[in-house]
Parts: structure tokens; sequence; C-alpha cells
């Protein structure tokens, strides 16, 4: 029938695929190609520089991902272990090993060889998983080291430690320039560079702006399904129009489903936040697990970890383009990665309260040390501290054969029976 | 002179008279808790059973699991070199061996003199071992007596994939949950425990010929389904070989190290 | 030659015993005295030191506790270092820590800090940023200002400043317990007979628990001694063991791998000797110490530095301690180590290196299976049966 | 609306190694109870168990109101009416048997949970065990295995220790191999074995920090029997241990005051969960 409506509410849905589809094509070109790519990471991917350079970048993060909820990071996997990787490694990087001794063959297309990697160590595995390319390419491999949160020394942020940390940064963002000119052949565009600032600030407001929609309850969309789809686009086109202009769609269409009462999981009973990711080879039966009881999660750990870690209300000052990028690295660092992951609370107990949120799903990774470490407590420091019921699961980001069913679904079913009492005794 | 070859098994002794490379006795006995009594009564019903006396035997040589318990032996080999001794011997030829066992896994490279080049072990957590197996079909009311039988009944065999065997039993009981039938998921775990087994000899890069041994051989969807998964055929001793290859192997380097000694003597 | 045996029977007890006597030991003759605990791999001691406190190497505690109240706090799929020294601080056993650093070596560790913050609210708890970018110009530079800040909070703990004269004395002072450690290693290499592999161990791992003054005297005297021990030398192959930089093998394993190889080499409780060279003691002494961390070093999995690619330094300590082999270990659930596992045993089968690839934990007290795998390994080197 | 001849509910357990089930009347008296062997089909365990219990009961199927499924195989109480997950039923089981219990822990063979319970059986808050230290329960069927010891004779033989053992590895398959090596270096079976029930009892002792000891606690499950292990957790808890005769039942008894509940009040059963099905659902091989 074409109504406004409907155009909006399902542009969201077609633009993200279309933003997909061309960045696979992009890569897919590029290995034939030999255009520069760059591997990044998608926490600190220093997109905005990177695309000062025009390299094309992939994200392994997205490609592994990918792979799983494609249902064939199986194989990958075991190619991986087959070479020599442990079972207990994470299963991002050994699904990307599957996937370069495939040659890069993906179920959505061809992943081009790196010229250059770039990674930070928000994650210390990145490293690690750098190191493996650099082992099977002999490509540069440039390590940003953004120091993290180290409690109340980085809480001022006209502190000692925070000049010390941006200084270092900053230095070593000269030296990426110049790595980045010297296999590219191209100088930097300071310019250019301000542009892709003032592009990714667009962004991170309406980004910022999309995730407090879901304060509305019933909540206009699922933090682990279109959620999932918001984080993806605001990694791969951060800094570039088409990013702006998705978010600025999506915005759109969650007003409208607010104005129109439209709630992401029917009949919704419960708002939850997840710590964590789904697990991407179940991802469907996953959120089915949550929603068959109503279940609706408002709020992700990776939502705030997309895009850069979003600190709310800080934007670039494009006056001093390169000196203001290398303090919002090391703020992303600071409050959008590391505090987020082992200072937890602060946040969780934020976002419980702005979000209505009724209890907290961990999700325990277990090839995942980075966002696994310490969720027992931090799930007990909520309960404790803040009387916040939490659930506690374990599978993986990416390896199905981590997955069992019946314990998963045992301990959502008896979660939610509590819930149903908690929340009736609170009435 | 004799030499004999124990191998001293978690659950089995085995023992295994040569005299002039051949084999003149052998023996097969329940382990029990004492090692030292369980290869002393081994030797002996060996010896017993070729009505030879104990005084013959020149050199002992132990292997297995309780190999360093044994007080009269002169030497004490691993079994994996004793292994791929013995299966050198049998086949020349080979260069890869996998041995499926109750307790162990193991993938074994040999070079073209018998000498052990690189070896995997299956990792406990990789529930990969012929005890997950047993415990599969103990919970489900059969006996490893039925093993072969059921997983040749089955329709479609239930996928058990996970690395931990405490989760592959969970998904065991899981998939019975589910309604599979005792047949698929006794099927299931053979696939599941050949896919791991398989997994140790690519990582180890194995090369042609194989040699296949161990308890579970005799199963034949497990050769199948491993012959599948690598692509390769397998040679595979028979049961009576199979079950003293161990206990063989430590019985020739044992004759190998008394020849030695005994050159040296005269020299 | 009883003395050597009574002083490594004592280092054992030390090194088994989760109550830290050496420290409780310090602190009774040192009324007041502060503690500052830290969490592998490496931390500048020396700053410890010259701020009057005694710093105190947390390196878990392999199976001489059960791990409880920990695993109510991290899943059990974090390695056992990271619970076990979580444990220790749950149980009581480091009520004298005033301050507990956790460098960033890890997502384990790093996190683990998180939790250590959540349990011990009166205690210091701090983590401390080792650059990642070593190569990078500016790594000593931030590096120097990391370390004033560690300075800066021990300085308001102990309520008096650290003077760049008392730091140049610490280092001093730990200059001479490394070159010490560098002369157990020599022997090691020259004369592995002398020394077995759980005593070497045991002469390390004790610097971090007791006064390097004392452990100074300590390697002294046993450095004396060790050339008159009436030992054989035995028909052993030499390995290099690489896998000990964060998480220790249980004193047990060493003696079932000293049982078939000699250890001419190794990783173990790499932080204690990460410094290869002397610290220069003229200068800014902050920054000296800086950068002997970034240039004056060794390799671990946890360090970035393009300059020190690590399968070639495992290559070279190979060939520096004249290994024919190399047992590359990795402690379960360690992402970083099983990684570089996979690059070094690669690196060593091109370079046609024997090599034997195990994973292990420190709680361990079952060796049955590395027993075998070391046995065998060494078989197919040292034996032609035919 | 509640039929007059339809005067009594059942709970049925499908438990991972037994099935349990119980009749209950109106006022909350237990008439009958059967305990079952689960193997390999469930829905015939189910059954069975259902049926010896209405036999002990000497009351006919005709008379069950409403039948709650609980355990791992609730999906397959296929003559039930609904299902409840066992954590929601051994709370309620652990406060009908013990009023003042406000922390219960049961060792399964499959999973072990500590559940912090309130005053009417709610649950407030439960934990289960870490992917890396599952099948605890199990273990005891391992070590009796292993030792070819009957499992009843498991406890009173740990209890007669000295010099017990400590297994270390929080991993069950590596734990098994502990027993074995332990064992193979001469050590007594007694000490052996109070080391499996110290590593059990540890373990469990972790999950219930992770929800917080209240007393009373109480312990519930077939472990329970086994007075070793309630030494233990007496020990480690610092809090009395309530045990009663009828713990292996605790499900089972929870399971039917659900569908007492039911009859009743006409609500009060947690609903939405769905099916059981799911079984490899998105998983694409």
């Amino acid at each position: 029938m074409g109504t406004p409506t409907e155009e909006i509410l399902g542009a969201t849905r077609r633009e993200g695929k279309r933003l997909m589809d061309l960045w696979w094509q992009e890569m897919t070109e590029a290995a034939q190609t030999g255009r520069p790519t760059a591997y990044v990471f998608a926490m600190g991917s220093m997109a905005e520089l990177l695309r000062t350079f025009g390299f094309v970048l992939n994200f392994p993060e997205i490609t592994s991902l990918q792979i799983a909820v494609r249902g064939q990071s199986q194989a990958y996997i075991q190619a991986a272990e087959d070479y020599g990787f442990s079972p207990d490694v994470c299963g991002y990087v050994k699904a990307d090993v599957g996937l370069q001794l495939r040659q890069g063959e993906h179920p959505y297309g061809k992943v081009p060889r790196p010229s250059l990697v770039v990674t930070s160590n928000v994650c210390n595995t990145y490293i690690k998983w750098s190191e493996i390319w650099e082992h099977l390419y002999g490509c540069p491999v440039f390590v940003v080291d953004l120091p993290g949160w180290r409690g109340r020394d980085s809480a001022d942020l006209d502190g000692e430690t925070f000049r010390n940390d941006a200084r270092y940064v900053l230095g070593q963002l000269q030296e990426l320039i110049g790595l980045c000119e010297r296999i590219t052949g191209k100088r930097f565009d300071l310019d250019r560079f301000r542009e892709h600032l003032a592009e990714a600030n667009r962004m991170a407001e309406l980004y910022q702006a999309v995730c407090e929609t879901n304060r509305h309850v019933p909540a206009p969309f699922n933090a682990v399904v279109e959620g999932v789809t918001y984080q993806g686009i605001a990694h791969l086109y951060r800094g570039s129009p088409e990013g702006s202009r998705y978010f600025q769609q999506v915005l759109q269409e969650m007003q409208e489903r607010i104005r129109l009462g439209m709630a992401a999981v029917p009949d919704e009973r419960f708002r939850l936040v997840l710590v964590g990711t789904t697990c991407y080879s179940h991802f469907r039966r996953f959120v089915e697990l949550f929603a068959s009881w109503g279940g609706v999660f408002v709020h992700s750990t990776y939502m705030i970890f997309a895009g850069g870690g979003f600190v709310p209300g800080f934007a670039y000052d494009l006056s001093r383009p390169l000196e203001s990028f290398a303090e919002r690295m090391v703020t992303a660092a600071y409050w959008g990665y590391t505090g987020s992951m082992f200072y937890q609370q602060d946040w969780l107990d934020e976002v419980v309260q702005r979000w209505h949120v009724d209890g907290i799903c961990f999700h325990g990774v277990k090839s995942c040390r980075t966002v696994s470490t310490g969720l027992p407590d931090v799930r007990e420091w909520m309960r404790v501290q803040r009387n916040v019921p939490g659930l506690f699961i374990q599978s993986d980001l990416v390896d199905p054969r981590l997955w069992s069913d019946a314990q998963v679904k045992n301990r959502v079913d008896a979660f939610f029976e509590a819930l149903a009492a908690h929340k009736a005794a609170r009435r | 002179m004799l030499v004999a070859g124990i191998d001293v098994g978690a659950t089995y002794t085995k023992a295994v008279l040569l005299a002039d490379g051949k084999v003149v006795g052998r023996a097969m006995l329940p382990t029990g808790f004492n090692f030292a009594r369980a290869a002393e009564r081994a030797l002996q019903a060996a010896l017993e059973g070729a009505g030879l006396p104990r005084e013959q035997v020149g050199y002992v040589a132990t292997t297995g699991y309780g190999r360093h318990m044994v007080p009269f032996r002169d030497l004490a080999v691993t079994d994996l070199t004793a292994q791929a001794w013995a299966v050198h011997r049998m086949y020349p030829e080979a260069r890869t061996i996998l041995d499926i066992g109750g307790q162990n896994v193991k993938a074994i490279r040999v070079d073209e003199r018998g000498r052990v080049r690189a070896f995997r072990l299956n990792d406990k957590c990789a529930a990969g071992s012929g005890a997950f197996l047993e415990k599969t079909m103990r919970y489900m009311g059969y006996t490893a007596a039925d093993i072969a039988r059921l997983a040749e009944a089955a329709k479609e065999p239930a996928v058990v994939s996970s690395v931990c065997a405490v989760f592959a039993e969970s998904e065991v009981i899981n998939h019975l949950v589910a309604g599979r039938s005792p047949e698929d998921v006794c099927a299931g775990a053979i696939v599941a425990l050949a896919e791991r087994a398989g997994q140790l000899v690519k990582r180890l890069r194995g090369e042609p010929a194989y040699v296949l041994t161990g308890g579970l051989v005799r199963v034949p969807l497990m050769r199948r389904q491993l012959e599948q998964t690598l692509r390769i055929q397998f040679l595979v001793p028979s049961d009576e070989e199979g079950v003293y290859v161990a206990a063989l192997g430590a019985a020739q380097l044992a004759q190998g190290r008394l020849r030695r000694l005994e050159e040296r003597a005269t020299a | 030659m009883e003395e050597l045996e009574r002083i490594f029977d004592d280092l054992r007890a030390l090194v088994e015993d989760p109550s830290f006597p050496a420290v409780r030991r310090w602190l009774e003759q040192n009324p007041g005295g502060k503690v500052v605990g830290s969490f592998q791999v490496f931390f500048p001691e020396e700053i410890a030191h010259a701020a009057g406190m005694l710093p105190l190497k947390i390196a878990g505690a392999g199976g001489t506790i059960q791990v409880r109240q920990a695993d109510a706090r991290i899943a059990a799929f974090v390695c056992s270092i990271v619970r076990s020294s979580l444990e220790l601080a749950l149980s009581g056993r480091l009520d004298f820590l005033s301050v507990m650093v956790v460098p960033n070596i890890c997502d384990a560790a790093r996190n683990a800090c998180g939790v250590w913050v959540r349990s011990f609210p009166h205690m210091r708890v701090e983590t401390l940023y080792h650059p990642h970018n070593a190569a990078s110009a500016h790594a000593v530079d931030y590096l120097t200002g990391e370390y004033r800040r560690i300075g800066r909070i021990l300085e308001e703990i102990g309520g008096r400043p650290i003077t760049d004269e008392a730091l140049r004395g610490s280092i001093a002072l730990f200059n001479e317990n490394r070159r010490l450690l560098r002369e157990v290693y020599r022997i090691k290499r020259e004369t592995p007979w002398l020394l077995t592999a759980v005593e070497s161990y045991l002469l390390v791992r004790s610097a971090g628990l007791m006064p390097r003054e004392e452990h100074n005297a300590l390697l002294r005297r046993v450095l004396e001694l060790l050339p008159q021990r009436p030992v054989k030398k035995q028909d052993r192959i030499r390995v290099v063991f690489e896998g000990g930089f964060c998480e220790q093998p249980a004193l047990d394993m060493l003696a079932v791998i000293q049982n078939a190889c000699y250890i001419v080499d190794d990783d173990l409780m790499i932080g204690l000797r990460w410094i290869t060279e002397d610290v220069p003691l003229e200068g800014d002494p902050w920054r000296n110490l800086a950068d002997s961390y970034v240039n004056r070093s060794t390799y671990s999995p946890v360090q970035r530095d393009p300059r020190k690619p690590k399968a070639e330094m495992l290559l070279r300590r190979i060939r520096e301690s004249g290994a024919e082999a190399a047992i590359v270990a990795a402690a379960k659930m360690c992402e970083p180590g099983l990684e570089e596992q996979v690059h070094y045993s690669r690196a060593l089968e091109a370079a046609g290196i024997p090599h034997l690839v195990m994973e292990f934990e420190e709680s361990m007290t079952v060796f049955e299976q590395v027993g075998m795998e070391v046995e065998t390994f060494a078989e197919s080197l040292l034996f032609q049966f035919a | 609306m509640v039929i007059a001849t339809r005067t009594l509910v059942a709970g049925v357990d499908v438990g991972s190694t037994q099935t349990k089930a119980v009749i209950m009347n109106l006022n909350r008296v237990i008439l009958g109870r059967a305990l079952v062997d689960t193997g390999a089909r469930l829905n015939e365990a189910a059954r069975a168990a259902f049926e010896a219990a209405l036999q002990d009961a000497g009351a006919g199927e005709d008379e069950v109101a409403y039948t709650v499924g609980t355990g791992y195989g609730r999906f397959k109480v296929e003559f039930g009416n609904t299902q409840v997950t066992e954590i929601s039923c051994h709370a309620r089981g652990a406060v009908f048997l013990f009023p003042g219990t406000r922390t219960v822990l049961d060792i399964g063979g499959q999973d072990t949970k500590a559940i912090r319970v309130g005053s009417n059986g709610e649950v407030l808050d439960f934990c289960m065990n870490d992917k890396c230290s599952a099948g605890t329960g199990r273990f005891l069927g391992a070590a009796s295995a292993a030792l070819e010891l009957p499992l009843g004779e498991l406890g009173p033989l740990a209890l007669t220790a000295r010099n017990p053992v400590t297994i270390t590895t929080t991993c069950t398959v590596f734990a098994e191999s502990e027993i074995l090596g332990w064992l193979a270096r001469g050590r007594k079976v007694e000490d052996i074995l109070m080391g499996v029930h110290a590593a059990i009892a540890a373990r469990s002792l972790s999950l219930l920090r992770r929800v917080g000891i209240e007393p009373e606690l109480t312990f519930t499950g077939g472990v329970s029997r086994n007075m070793a292990m309630v030494h233990l957790i007496r020990e480690l808890s610092g809090v009395p241990v309530n045990v009663s005769e009828e713990s292996h039942y605790c499900g089972a008894i929870g399971a039917a005051l659900f569908a007492l509940d039911h009859v009743l009040v006409g609500e009060r059963v947690p609903v939405g969960a769905g099916t059981g099905e799911g079984e490899d659902a998105g998983r694409g091989h």
C-alpha cells in the first residue's frame, strides 16, 4: 500500500542489508584488485583515520560471527584446531583462522588479504590474533596501545595520567600515519580526516539517541536482534556519510514504532540487559528462549562497544583533529571498553535505572576472557547492592559445540519463573 | 635366553615372552590395585602357559600405565614407544599409528626404523576416549559388547559435537530427552569419537601407511567413519595381535637391549 | 653438601607454603611495614623497595590450596593462576597487603583486577599498563609517566617521598639479584647436572617471596657451593622449557620432566628475570627503569614488541643454551600462551627442532600423562633400539 | 472448577539418572511415591514412575486433577498438564519439607544448583555450575566405577579417611583421572574418596556463595543421602544442614505443589516457556 509509516518501518531493514552487502562487495572486489585493505577490530578500529587513506576495512570479528550465523562455524573452527589451536582459544580467532586457511572464502563473499593490521589492546586477544596474520602473511601489524581505566587516577581528564596517556596515543597515531603513508603512497590529508571525524560525531549523536529510544516501554527494538545490525553498521560505517544517514533512518523508525505502540517483542513482560554477546551459532534460538517468555533485551554491553565505545556527550574537537582523536581514543578505552568490562557495576546500575530493567542476563563466553572474567562477581554485586536479579548462562560466541540447549533452556526458564515471582512480589 | 615384555595397563596386564624373536608365550590378566603383583602374575601365567621356568627370563621390559611400579623390570618404556616398535615390525611401511583405547587415544608418527617421530595424545577435555563411549552405553542400559550391534542398526547418527566429555554426556542425555533412539545415539557417540581421533591424526599431519589399533577397532562403524573422515585406508592387526601389541613391542625392545648387553659382555 | 640440600629443602618449604612465612617474618622485624603485592609477569619492584616497602610476587597457589571462594567470583573457564591468586586473598592469606598491582598482561588478569577492586575495598588495588607498542618511540616516555604514577601511589600510602637516590640504591640491589640469577642460568646451560630443574626454579621463584637482600646472600652462597657438588653427569636430552611466563607448573611436574631431560633454559618466572642487563644508575632512575623494561629485556607472549618476534626469540634461546629440543607448554585456558604455542611449534617444525607440545595446570596432581609424553619424547631422541 | 472425584495431584521429576513421581492430596499429604531408573526412554520412565506412585497411593489415574512435570525430561511427561523447571520445584519442595528453608542445595548428575528461596518457596536467586565444573554429581558415579564400590558405600567409607587427598582440578573429566593417579600412587581408597567428596563439596559451596548462604540450608536430591557429603557441606558452610528422608523426591514434591496451586488457585504455575523442542534449533549443520 506504501503508506509513509510502512516505508519508514521497512527502509531501515532494507538499508541495513544494502550497507552490509555493499561492504562485502567492496571486500570481494578488493580481494581481486588488491586494493589496500586494513584489518581492524570493532573496539578501537581507528576507522576515521584509516578511511582518510582509502583503506578497505575488514572487521574479522564481524566476518567470524557471520560464519556462525550462517551455521558454518564448526567446520572453520575445526580447521583451526587441526592447525594446532586449542579448544580454549577464542572462537572468533579460530573461525577466522579457518577462513584464512580457505584463502578468505566466506559464506558472504571473499575476504582480501591484509596490507596492514591495526589493533588496540582493548581486548588483549586482538594482539595475539593480529600476530597470526603477521605469521601467515608477513603484513605490518601496528598496535595502537590504549592504556585503559585505572580507577581514580583516570577519573580526572585534566590529570597527569590522562595527559600522559593521551601524549602516548598521539605519538603512536603519528607513527601510524607515517606507516599508512608508506603503504598507500598517499599523504595524510588533514581536511579529509576532519570530515570523517565530523561524520563520526554526527553518527555518535544519532546512535546515542537510538539507544535512548529503547527506554520506552515497550521497547521498540531488541538489543540482541536489531541491535546487532546497528552495532555492525556502526562499526562498518563510522566516519562515513552512509553511517550517519542510516542512523537518521533508524531513529525515525524507532520514533514511529513508539508512536504506533509497536514492541520488539510482542507482549513484553520482562525488560533485560545482556552482558556479553549471544551465541551466534544459535542466534535465533537464543533470542527465542527469552522472547517466548516475553523477555526483551533493551540494552547490552555490546551496544556500547559498538561504534567505538561512544561516550555520551563526547564529540571530536574539529579544530584540533588529531589531538582530539587521541584524547577520544583514551576516553573510549577508559569508559567505553575497559571501564565497562571490569568496573561494569556502575554502567549496569545506570542502565537498570534508566532503561527500566527487570533483570540482567550474564552470558559467560567460554572462549572469551575479555567479556567473561568476573561476571559472577558483577552479578553478585548487582544482586546484593542493588537487588537486581541476574541470570548466568554459558556457551560461546560462535562455537556450536559449546551450546547445550537443555542446560541453557533450564536456566532461562528457571530465571523467568523466579522473575515472575519477583515481579509479583514487588507489585 | 628368554625376554619378557609386560604391558601393565590400567585395567589389564599383558605379558609376552620371546625366544630368538619368536613369541613363545603370552598371558592377560586383570590388573587390580597392585601393579607389581599384576605384572608378576601375568609373567608367571605366560611362563606356565609356555611351560618354561622363570630363571630363563634374562631381561624384562615394562610398559603401560604401571610401568614404573614393577620392581623386577630391567627397562621401562612408554606404551607409545613400545607400540610403535611392534607395529613397525608388523608393518614396516607404517608411518602413522592411531590407537583408540579405553583411557587414551594416541596418534603416533614413526620413521622408517620404527622410532617415534611425533605423537599426540587426546586432550582429556576432548571427549575423545573409549571411556566416553562406554559411559554412554552404560547410561542407556547397554554394555560395551552391544556397541557394534547397536551402531549398525542406527538410522541416522545423533550429532554429538561437544568437545568436553561432560557436555558430550549431557548431549547424549539431551538427545534421549528429545526422543532419539539408543541406536542413533550410540552411532552418534562413535562418530564423535572418530571425529576427535581423526583430529589427532590431522594435527599430527599423518602420512601413509596408516595402522589402526586398540580395543575399539572391532567396531566396524568406527573404522568406516575414520577412513571416511581422513580419506585413507587403515591396516588393522588381528584382534590377538592388537591386544598384545604394546607388550610385544616391549619384549622386542628387551630383546634388542639384551643382545646389546651380551655383545658388550663378550667384547 | 648437606648445606645445599638444606637450602633447597627450605626453599621448597617456602615456595609451597601459602602463608608467606618470609613476609610474616619481615613484618615482625619491621613493625608497621607495608607489603606491595604484584601479579605476573613484570612489576618494577625497585619502586616498592625504594618506598621502604616489601615487594611480593603473587604467582598463584599451585596445588597448595583448594580454590573455594574464588570460584564464586570468577568462572571456571578462566586459568587457574588468576583464580588461585584471588583465592589466596579471599582466604585471608594476603591480609597484610597494603597495595596490590595487577599488570594488564591479558584479558583475564585485567578483568580480575576489577574483581579485586570489588572484593577488597580496604586494599589499594591498581592496574599497571605496560606498553604493548614497545617499538614506539613514545613507549619509554609513557612508561616513565606510568611508573611515576605508581610511585605517587606508593608515596601516598607509605607517607614518604621516593627519592631518586633511594631508587638508585634499590636498582643497584635488584641489578645484583638479576646478575646472580643470570649466573644460575649459566650453570644450567653449562653444567645442568649440578642443578635440577626444580632447584633452579626454587632459586628464581623465592626471589619474589623474600627480601632481596636476603635472597642475594642466599644466591651467593648457593653459587659458591654448587661447583663442588658431587653429582654425576647423566645421558639425558637437553631441552628448553617454554611456557612458564605466567602460570607456573607444579614442582612435581618439573620433577617428572627432569627425570627424562636436562632443562638447560626456560622462561619460568620470567618476570623476575625480565630485564637482561644492569639498569643504568646514572641519570633519571624512573626513566632508566622504563627504558630497561622496553629496551633491555627478554620476551613473553604477553608483551607486543615487533623487534622481538617470539618464535625467533625461542629459537635463539634454544641455540644459545645448546639445547637439542624444546618442550612448549601452555597453561590451560591461557589465551596468549595457547596462541603463541601454535607459532612456536610451527617455527620449531620449520627449523627441524624436535619439540613436545603440552598443556598444564598449576594445580595438577597427576602427572602420568606428562610422564608418558616426556618419556616417549626422550626415548624417541635418545634410544637407537635397532 | 474442580471435579469432585479428581482430588489428587501429581508431580513427576524426570532426572538424568532417576525418575521420581509423587501423588499428593488436596491437603498436601503425600499419598504415594515411586522411583525408577530413567534409562534411554524418558516418556516410558515418566509413565512407569507415575503409575507406580499411583499404585503406592492406591489411587487411579482418573483421580488426578493436575500433573506437573519437572527435571531434564519434563517435556517428556506427555500425560502431564504443564512443566516447571526443577529449580523452582526443588525450592518449593524444600520449603515444604522444612518451612524454615532459605537456601537449597541440590547436587544432580548433570547440574548442581544453589537456590535462595523466600518463605513461600519462591526462588529469589539461583546459580548453577559453570560448564567447566559440570557433572559433579556424576563424579561420584565415576568414583564408584573406578574404585569398584557401590554408590551407597562411598560416603560411609569416606568418613573413615585419616589423610584425605586433595583433588584440585575443577574439570570433572580431569578429576576422574586424578582418582586413578592417586590409586596408582598407593593412596588408601577412603582417603581418595574423601578427596572426591571434598572436591564436590567445595564446588557446591562456591555456588552457594554466589547466591548467599542464609540459614536454614536444605540439601535435596539423591546425593543428600550421602553422609560424608552432608558432613562436609555442614562444615564448609558453617550452618546446620537439613536432610529429609524424602530428599530425593524433593523435585517431584515441588512439582506436585505447583499442580496443587493450579487446582486450588487456578494460577501461579509460571507459564510461557513454550515447548521443549529446540534441540539443534538454529544449528546449521
